[in-house]
């Protein structure tokens, strides 16, 4: 029987390895004709994958959740939902893949079943309970990110966006594992159970720096501030579809896997690493609008854009508890459907034999030869920005509410007048759209998936949005509230 | 339908009409409505007036429309009528019926006619509006509305830039009484929580011994209140130091001056003390510093009368003069007389004005008095109307017989009061008047004997040289210049004609209402009938004294401009210094120049310049993007593209992570 | 805890510091080549399985050489991706040199 | 345990120690990639020499074969394909090298004062344990089972899941070392197999039956 | 009802993304006159002396607020003024705005219905969401239709007025913990603890004080509005500046009572400088726009000085004042737009003698210029003296001189006219220039006979006012600070002051 329930609890995990086993098979047997099916047929997966855990998410039977494979794993609300998303997330990345590769040299089945993988490694990261599935689980989307990263092989950038980022996450996770193993050594566990019970009283040295080790090796994951550093690069180097995909389900597996570990296991110590979570919000909050700010470079611009988001989000983390969660969790809804939908936005601007531009004056009058396409821009830079009524202000509204309720009301004023500095650069989005003269370079069409991907994303940050909130509230809270039962 | 209403509101719409249908209604349509309207008007003021002098009507308030209510602070519009406002209201409607008619012939080649008579019937309205107000704030609204229209007529003529210039002068001075006059009113609504007048003049007497936080000072209430109120007053009245307003008014049509700058609007400030006189009398530094006011204003005002060549700003400062007469009048308690002055001076004073204009018409627009020179003959009409205005203001009489002209039995009387209040401040007053009405006599005779006597002087004149194409060279000997100057035609001379009945005789008939009557009055002034019997007790010389500078003034100028013309350039070289003081109107135009208007000129450029854009900006909103700029600039630096920086910097933050939870 | 063999777990904890210090220190001090870089990290790894099997040993635990066992696993596979990459990255620029790596930037 | 076995645990823990941080730091100083290959290899087996101090045979053994049999040859491998021009490459440290070494210094300074004190708030593993430890027995269990075997044991039924994930992560290596690396040139697209392709091959794609007539011949 | 008027600019906005320009234009006039017809309705339907709030509703379709809409007295007549001008905004672009018609217009339209959702929301939240929403429209309408330097400008407006709410939503935030309730009525009721007060009225403040704008985070607005299009300065001017009267109004005094009597001072002096600093700067302009927009500053400074005074007085001139110069100013703007839209500049140097040519449009602006000026019987004497009356009671000092206000508005304004309406002709093409349309007239003719109205029968307006604003005294009353006036009665003389010296006078002469 428990074996069952394991197996039913990783079935997402499972059906989307078997997935990723098949249709690697099929790529290698059918060539690169196969690409498309294949990716429609892992975007099936994908989908089935959100599908399953929605069910066991809100299955009321699965309510408190459930271990699986002696306590190196759990399935619950929290994990359910953080998974939906990164499934749902990598599915939006595989639709808008095809295209894009295929004027470029090729597209390659490869590339959804790294994917796949890739998310099988991050609903691994999402419902770790255990440093070692963490680290399996963090390693196996990390690898294929590092591919994907310099998946056009021929584009000299790709390939220095590959190198650095696995330079540099090699490194991280260099970092954390040897925070993990200092944290091993001074609890006696690897479990976040055991490891947040032996630190549930004094700390010793050796525990202090194996939570800022693992913190910092974490940090890298979730491009936050000062380990950051890799973001713009590997984001401008990266083919777009795949730096859609960094931005969206990468970052909430991390942030997820971030915040579980936390909460879980470090949570009775939240002193101990409070501030300095606050610090790296706040920096990422700063360094994320100055340095979008200087950018002509619309992708690079998108990267800082979305290092200062994650100093939002980690405000949901530093008030550390149910409500920050929540917030956490709303916000990382809503910033994964203003990513994507910016990203899409940025792959449809091309001319009609398929090069893209990505720079400020690329876009410059859009708004008079691509009007509809302008305004689904304006929408979602508004919404980045956090301006009411779109529905980047919600999550930013969620934050800031969980941040202010729970005393933090300086640091909450602090970082929200920061996030003023933010807003210049959107707004400057918005201003070479609607108010230069057309530069009128972008002549192509984008694909219907684009469309339909950049379609569902605007409504989602459209005043429309805001149905959602009431649903979306329920989740978050449930998905918080089995964070909290657990630590 | 109660008359008073037709009265106030019929220059209204006749001024509404006329305006709005300008060019639309043509001249003559425009001009027949708002004179008519004012005719009507004058017409149904006199029975109430004379109702009044009679004793046989009685004060009321007539209700129109509710205005404000706000907490305890309500005002309403309302029509109220006592025997001070009869006598304004045959004042203003009779000059300005006259007026009207008038400028049907002075403004006959005028291309904005129905303009300036809409104008001229919004004016009366404003100018009814303030004398028949039954509260503070209806009295700020023809306050401001006579302002109003003072600008507008005397930006008339808006292509000349000095007109414009008058314009805004007049109004932004009168706005700094205003000041004064609002900060009144709120002074007295905190203080009576009311701005009904006869409510305030029933608890006047009850505050008199009150104090009160003024800026941070305790000052007795009363005297805060009228000292406040009566800034309105010397701002409309052009009293010293808010003054420079008037003479510069003169650049509007004479009819204009006539009308507001002599005979009504000026005087507001007069009726206004009057009207509020139970109130100052709780307030006996306000009533000082009434009279210290009035009376260097009349001595001031007088002495630069003396000096200029302006047809008009000779009459002007004349003006300024009695307004000054008036007011410290009014000061020693002689309401009765300020009033009685007010009255006649509108006559003969209008009258003044409108000679001028019509001397001035016949001159072709030459307004300069060394260009005049025995016009006696070519315009003889206007010569007499001249004449009986100047034997009114001069306050030509015989003390024996009772019997002068208007400005004899007015005039002299607020000599005698002051002499008869006896205070050193009366005394001084005394001394000052008696020595303005020898400045007077000689200013208003000089003007006489400058236009009407002499050769003409008339081709040094450009107005003239313009009219018959003639050089002085050219002209040689002729001093005319070959220029016929015409009587003016019978619309002009009507008015004059009316207006000198008025100069002769309003003084000697309605003397004893005004001086000795409480009944008339009727309690809307305050009757102080112990003066009064002090006034007719004064010594005989002080009785002469204004008979005897009169005369004094009338040789003087006779000497000087008649007999021995050089006699004025040889005054000048000998007293330089004086006469340029004098004739420069003792600077105060230079000096308000130099302390107010350049300075808020220059202020506001440097708030502009240097606080707007070079501090509040620079530091503000563009500092900030500066700020921003140089970080955007820093944070591209750090990421240098370098591996190892960015290792580096993990590795920084690691260690700084570290060290801080080490520590 | 230096009962045993007169060398405690402090000196392993030292030795793993030392080469994680090495290891970090290699990959931002390096501008020769970025093969070295990728050595630099399995020092790295290097340092941390030293410290895993230390602690397993001196806890009595064996999980932790569980742990390192799959360290092992990863960093191979690690060093393959890398070493993948790496050659692409040649190929594209003909060049290895960590100072060339710096197309993007800013 | 006699004072013979004592010393020589003892000198062997310094020789170890010593040579895997000097091998280490000549890794990083080697000017030849080279070099630093073998100095890799080199602080590897003398790692495996730690662990084996340790009692933790079987990583010792991995160490060995998978790191110095294929991990550590693999660089060699791929230094040698390059192809790189030694001599070009630039010599000397980057820009902040002072600021990187002080960094580093302080943290080394950080976790040497920080973790040298283990005992003053690490745990201290039970008696028994310590016991076992004393004995070179290794088990969690506490049944007299070799290293290996425990280790088996544990790997095989605890960490089962982790274990397949494992071969994921090297499935997905392989997966991306080969989607990078492997080129299909154009000049050499056909002899490219096509498994697809080979695998639908029948014998009637194949052989084509002519039936020339006679003394016209066939053209093939 | 008030939803409907929400959702009939909101329609019409994205149906004005499809159209073409024509009908962009006829969809916008129709939908902006539905809405106004709308508004007469709700005010001919308002209950005065009524329920403090009428015509709510509440929905809760979000998860942290609900859409709750209501109005009083105060936000009926802000509504109305929003009402009223918008068919005029529209009219006043018919034919200046030939780029993107239909985008404009929707961007109006969508403006028009967030404008009235501030004064309609009866959630804290819903509120904030319609306050900073105004900024996507506006930021377009100065971006895309605006004059020269219109980056700048909508750079500074929308940058200036985000930062200055921010601050705002941290304090609501803190409020709604604290009163566990996003509902304005129940939270003007609520009693803050008075050490939170000060920290939450500083956080309203500097999103209010931006929007006012008050000095020194003014600069904004004087940019803004030059660049803005000519229906975007009546907008920004006619209503947005009132968002912050309106929101001290609604929720500093009311739900901060001690705070607001303790920064009093600071309010006082802000304004103080305001009137007397943006006067001064007012008179040197050399740009239309930027002068009425400094004049706006001025007045401004006016109605917090009477919001802050805690009298009755003070609260309802201040209304009236945002409502007066609601129009006065709109109306200057439309006056400056009609004479742009003929000769294209701003400069006032370029134009002069317009009296000549254009008789009526010199009538019409002289009306406005008086109205600014604050003439008796037009809409800006009734607010600015009750106002100052409020003033007068708190602090004589400050109404002294905010009160100079009068002297130096009436020498900017008069300079302005003067400069612009009289004087020669200077430039040919100025005078060549015709009068006004019928377009025009129906545009400026309804706002100066609003302006009348207002000076003549107020009570109009500040009827439906005077509960709340009762009410919002009554709360007031217990921070209400000592003015500075003090009046002490002390023995009144037996006599007036000219009859004792009257009778010393006679015995001398006797």
């Amino acid at each position: 029987m428990a074996n069952f329930s394991s197996f039913y609890f990783t079935g997402a995990e499972i059906l989307l390895s078997l997935a990723g086993l098949v249709l690697l098979m099929l790529a290698a047997w059918s060539g690169d004709r196969s690409a498309r099916l294949v990716t429609a047929l892992a975007c099936a997966a994908l989908i089935g994958g959100a599908i399953f855990s929605y069910d066991l998410l809100t299955n009321p039977s699965y309510e408190l959740g459930g271990d699986a494979f002696g306590g190196l794993y759990r399935m619950d609300a929290f994990g359910s939902f953080a998974k939906i998303l990164v499934f749902l997330a990598s599915a939006a990345c595989l639709v808008i893949a095809p295209r894009y590769f295929e004027e470029r040299g090729g597209y390659r089945g490869e590339y959804p079943v790294l994917i796949l993988f890739n998310a099988v490694g991050m609903s691994m990261m999402v419902s770790a309970v255990d440093f070692i599935t963490l680290y399996i689980g963090l390693e196996m989307s990390s690898l294929s990110s590092y591919v994907l990263a310099a998946f056009l092989r021929s584009d000299q950038k790709s390939a220095e966006a590959g190198l650095k980022y696995f330079v540099l996450g090699a490194l991280a996770s260099g970092i954390l594992l040897y925070g993990i193993s200092l944290l091993y050594g001074f609890t006696g566990s690897t479990t976040f159970i055991g490891v947040g019970a032996a630190m549930a009283g004094d700390l010793s040295t050796g525990q202090l720096f194996g939570i800022v080790f693992v913190l910092a090796g974490l940090a890298f994951k979730i491009s936050a501030a000062p380990f950051h550093m890799w973001t713009p690069d590997v984001y401008e180097g990266a083919p777009t579809p795949v730096t859609a995909f960094f931005a969206t389900a990468p970052k909430v597996a991390a942030v997820a896997l971030t915040a579980r570990v936390a909460m879980e296991v470090f949570g009775s110590q939240s002193d101990a690493w409070r501030q300095i979570v606050m610090t790296a919000a706040l920096l990422s909050i700063v360094i994320g609008a100055l340095g979008a700010i200087g950018q002509e470079n619309l992708k690079r611009l998108l990267a800082y854009s979305s290092i200062n988001n994650v100093g939002f989000i980690l405000l949901g983390l530093v008030v550390a508890n149910e409500a920050g969660a929540a917030a956490m969790l709303v916000y990382l809804f809503i910033y994964v459907a203003m990513s994507l939908g910016s990203f899409v936005g940025l792959l449809m601007l091309r001319d009609t034999e398929g090069n893209l531009y990505e720079t400020f004056a690329d876009i410059s009058g859009l708004s008079t030869t691509r009007p509809l396409m302008a305004w689904c821009l304006l929408l979602l830079m508004f919404s980045l920005a956090g301006i009411p009524p779109l529905l980047g202000f919600w999550a930013k509204f969620v934050v800031f509410q969980a941040t202010v309720e729970a005393g933090l009301v300086a640091f909450g004023a602090i970082a929200i007048a920061a996030s003023v500095i933010g807003a210049f650069y959107y707004i400057k989005f918005v201003k070479v759209m609607f108010f230069d003269e057309p530069a009128g370079v972008v002549t192509g069409k984008g694909g219907r998936g684009h469309w339909a991907v950049l379609a569902i994303c605007t409504l989602i940050v459209s005043p429309l949005g805001y149905l959602l909130t009431p649903a979306l509230d329920v989740l978050a809270g449930k998905a918080a509230a089995a964070l909290l039962i657990a630590s | 339908m109660n008359s008073i209403i037709l009265i106030v509101f019929l220059p209204l719409l006749a001024a509404i009409v006329g305006g709005l249908g300008n060019r639309a209604l043509g001249n003559t349509i425009a001009k027949s409505l708002t004179t008519g309207a004012l005719f009507i008007s004058c017409a149904l003021s006199w029975p109430i007036f004379l109702g009044f002098v009679a004793g046989t009507a009685q004060p009321e308030v007539v209700p129109v429309l509710k205005w404000v209510q706000s907490g305890s602070l309500t005002f309403d519009w309302a029509l109220s009528v006592d025997a001070l406002t009869a006598v304004m209201l045959v004042v203003v409607t009779t000059v300005s019926a006259l007026v009207h008619l008038y400028s049907w012939g002075y403004m006959e080649e005028d291309p904005d006619q129905p303009r300036f008579f809409a104008y001229l019937s919004l004016f009366t309205f404003a100018m009814l509006m303030l004398v028949t107000a039954d509260n503070l704030v209806q009295m700020f609204f023809g306050w401001e509305g006579v302002g109003l229209a003072s600008y507008l007529l005397i930006g008339f003529w808006f292509r000349k830039p000095s007109a414009n210039a008058a314009a805004i002068k007049a109004f932004v001075v009168n706005r700094v009484g205003d000041l004064g006059f609002m900060l009144g009113i709120f002074g007295t609504y905190l203080v009576f929580q009311t701005t009904s007048i006869p409510d305030i003049l029933a608890a006047a007497p009850g505050m008199s011994g009150a104090t009160i936080g003024f800026l941070g000072y305790r000052v007795p209430t009363m005297d805060l209140l009228c000292i406040l109120l009566f800034i309105g007053a010397m701002g409309k009245s052009a009293q010293l130091g808010l003054h420079t307003w008037l003479p510069d008014a003169m650049e509007g049509p004479t009819p204009v001056s006539a009308l507001i700058h002599a005979a009504t609007m000026v005087t507001a400030g007069v009726f206004m003390v009057c009207r509020l006189s139970p109130m100052f009398e709780t307030a006996p530094v306000a009533l000082a510093m009434v009279t210290f006011v009035g009376a260097a204003t009349c001595f001031f005002a007088a002495t630069i009368g003396t000096t200029q060549w302006d047809i008009k700003r000779v009459i002007a400062y004349s003006t300024c003069s009695q307004l000054g007469y008036m007011f410290f009048a009014a000061g020693v308690g002689a309401y009765g007389a300020a009033m009685f002055h007010l009255f006649t001076h509108a006559f003969f004073k209008a009258l003044l004005f409108l000679g001028a204009g019509s001397v001035i018409h016949a001159m072709h627009h030459e307004q300069d008095m060394r260009f005049y020179g025995g016009l006696r003959k070519h315009i003889p009409l206007t010569f007499w109307a001249m004449m009986a205005g100047t034997l009114a203001i001069t306050g030509v009489g015989i003390y024996w017989l009772h019997a002068g002209f208007a400005g004899f039995h007015s005039k002299d009387a607020i000599i005698e009061v002051a002499f008869a209040r006896g205070t050193e401040l009366g005394t001084f007053a005394f001394w000052l008047g008696t020595i303005s009405a020898l400045l007077t006599s000689f200013y208003s005779w000089r003007l006489m004997f400058l236009t009407f006597w002499g050769k003409p002087r008339w081709i040094e004149s450009e107005h003239i040289q313009h009219s018959v194409h003639k050089t002085p060279q050219q002209a040689g000997e002729d001093t005319t210049g070959g220029y016929h100057p015409h009587e003016s035609p019978g619309s002009m001379l009507v008015p004059l004609g009316g207006l000198a009945l008025g100069a002769i005789f309003a003084g000697w008939i309605f003397s004893h209402a005004f001086l000795d009557s409480e009944a008339f009055w009727g309690g809307s002034i305050y009757y102080n009938e112990a003066l009064l019997h002090a006034m007719h007790g004064v010594p005989l010389p002080v009785k002469l004294a204004a008979s005897i500078v009169m005369v004094l003034g009338l040789f003087g100028a006779w000497l000087a401009y008649l007999r021995d013309t050089s006699l004025p350039g040889k005054f000048v070289a000998q007293f330089t210094l004086v006469h340029r003081f004098v004739f420069n109107k003792w600077y105060f135009d230079e000096l308000y120049n130099l302390l107010f208007v350049k300075p808020a000129f220059a202020i506001g450029r440097l708030f502009w310049q240097r606080g707007d854009i070079g501090l509040i900006d620079r530091f503000g909103p563009d500092g900030a993007a500066w700020v921003v700029a140089r970080g955007a600039v820093a944070a591209k630096k750090v990421q240098t593209g370098y591996l190892y920086s960015y290792a580096l910097i993990m590795l920084i933050g690691l260690v700084a992570a570290i060290t801080w939870v080490l520590f | 805890m230096t009962s045993f063999s007169g060398i405690g777990i402090e000196h392993y904890i030292v030795v793993g510091a030392a080469l994680f210090v090495l290891g970090v220190l290699g990959i931002f001090l390096n501008r020769k080549n970025v093969i070295v870089i990728l050595m630099a990290i399995e020092l790295i790894l290097l340092a941390v399985n030293i410290n895993l099997v230390a602690f397993s040993a001196f806890l009595g635990d064996l999980t932790g050489q569980v742990f390192a066992m799959l360290v092992l696993t990863v960093a191979a596979a690690e060093a393959a991706i890398g070493l993948a990459i790496l050659v692409i990255y040649f190929r594209n620029r003909g060049t290895i040199a960590v100072d060339d790596v710096n197309r993007m930037k800013g | 345990m006699g004072e013979d076995a004592f010393v020589i645990q003892l000198l062997s823990f310094y020789l170890f120690a010593f040579m895997v941080i000097a091998s280490a730091v000549m890794v990083i100083m080697a000017r030849n990639p080279v070099h630093s290959v073998l100095w890799l290899i080199l602080a590897f087996f003398n790692a495996a020499g730690l662990m084996v101090l340790l009692g933790a045979e079987f990583i010792a053994m991995l160490l060995v074969i998978v790191y110095v049999g294929a991990v550590a040859v693999l660089f060699l491998f791929v230094v040698m394909m390059l192809d790189i021009d030694f001599a070009e490459l630039r010599a000397g440290f980057v820009r902040n090298f002072p600021l990187g070494l002080l960094v580093a210094l302080i943290l080394f300074v950080e976790l040497f004062v920080g973790l040298v004190a283990y005992n003053a708030g690490g745990l201290v593993p039970d008696s028994a344990a310590a016991a076992a430890q004393a004995a070179g027995a290794i088990d969690a269990g506490g049944a007299s089972m070799s290293n290996i075997e425990a280790f088996g044991a544990l790997f095989y039924e605890r960490y089962l899941f982790l274990f397949e994930a494992a071969g994921l992560i090297l499935l997905v290596a392989m997966i991306g070392a080969i989607v990078l690396t492997h080129r299909r040139r154009p000049d050499a697209q056909r002899s490219q197999q096509d498994i697809g392709r080979q695998n639908r091959r029948r014998p009637g794609d194949a052989t084509v039956m002519k039936q020339p007539k006679v003394g016209e011949g066939v053209a093939l | 009802m008030l939803s409907i008027m929400l959702l009939i600019p909101f329609a019409a906005g994205f149906a004005c993304f499809l159209a073409d320009a024509r009908q962009a234009r006829w969809i916008a006039l129709a939908a902006t006159l539905a809405d106004l017809a709308l508004g007469i309705m709700l005010w001919a339907g308002y209950d005065i002396g009524g329920a403090q709030w009428q015509f709510t509703e509440q929905a809760d379709l979000f998860a942290g607020f609900s859409y709750a809409l209501g109005i009083d007295g105060i936000a009926l007549m802000l509504i109305m003024l929003t009402v009223f001008l918008m068919p005029i905004c529209i009219l006043a672009s018919w034919q200046s705005i030939t780029r993107r018609v239909g985008e404009y217009m929707a961007a109006f339209l969508i403006m028009e219905a967030l404008m009235i959702g501030v004064f309609a929301a009866q959630d804290l939240f819903l509120f904030y969401i319609f306050f900073e929403a105004g900024l996507i429209p506006m930021y377009l309408i100065i971006g895309v239709w605006g004059g020269a330097d219109r980056i700048y400008a909508s750079y500074k407006f929308f940058l200036y007025t985000l930062l200055g709410s921010v601050l705002m939503l941290i304090a609501m935030f803190w409020m709604v913990a604290e009163a566990g309730t996003t509902d304005i009525p129940t939270l003007m009721q609520h009693d803050f603890p008075a050490g939170a007060q000060s920290w939450l009225w500083l956080a309203f403040f500097a999103s209010f004080a931006v929007k006012m704008p008050m000095w020194p985070v003014h600069t904004w607005l004087p940019d803004a509005h030059v660049q803005a299009p000519t229906a975007g300065s009546v907008i920004l001017a006619g209503v947005l500046l009132k968002m912050g009267g309106y929101g001290f109004i609604r929720f500093s005094l009311p739900m901060f009572p001690e705070a607001s009597a303790q920064f009093a001072w600071l309010i006082f002096a802000l304004s103080m400088v305001a009137v007397v600093y943006t006067s001064l700067v007012a008179l040197v302009q050399h740009d239309m726009k930027k002068l009425i927009a400094y004049s706006s500053v001025a007045h401004m400074g006016i109605v917090t000085v009477g919001l802050f005074a805690f009298n009755v007085q003070g609260l309802e001139g201040a209304m009236v004042v945002m409502l007066s110069h609601g129009l006065v100013s709109a109306a200057l703007f439309l006056c400056v737009g009609v004479i742009y839209d003929r000769l294209h500049t701003r400069e006032i140097d370029r134009y002069g003698g317009l009296s000549i040519n254009m008789p009526q449009y010199a009538l019409l602006f002289m009306l406005f210029t008086m109205a600014s000026v604050g003439l008796p019987g037009t809409s800006g004497f009734v607010g600015e003296f009750l106002s100052l009356v409020g003033a007068y009671q708190v602090s004589t000092l400050v109404t002294l001189l905010c009160a100079t206000g009068i002297i130096l508005g009436a020498a900017y304004m008069l300079y302005l006219y003067r400069r612009v309406a009289f004087g020669v002709q200077k430039n040919a093409d100025a005078a060549a220039m015709p009068d006004l349309s019928l377009r025009e007239w129906l545009m400026l003719g309804p706002i100066a006979a609003a302006v009348l109205w207002m000076g003549v029968y107020p009570e109009s307006f500040m009827a439906p006012m005077r509960a709340d604003i009762a009410a919002l005294d009554a709360r007031l009353a217990r921070a209400a600070p000592m003015g500075d006036s003090l009046l002490e009665v002390g023995e009144p003389r037996t006599a007036a002051a000219n009859q004792l010296a009257a009778s010393h006078g006679e015995g001398e002469s006797h």
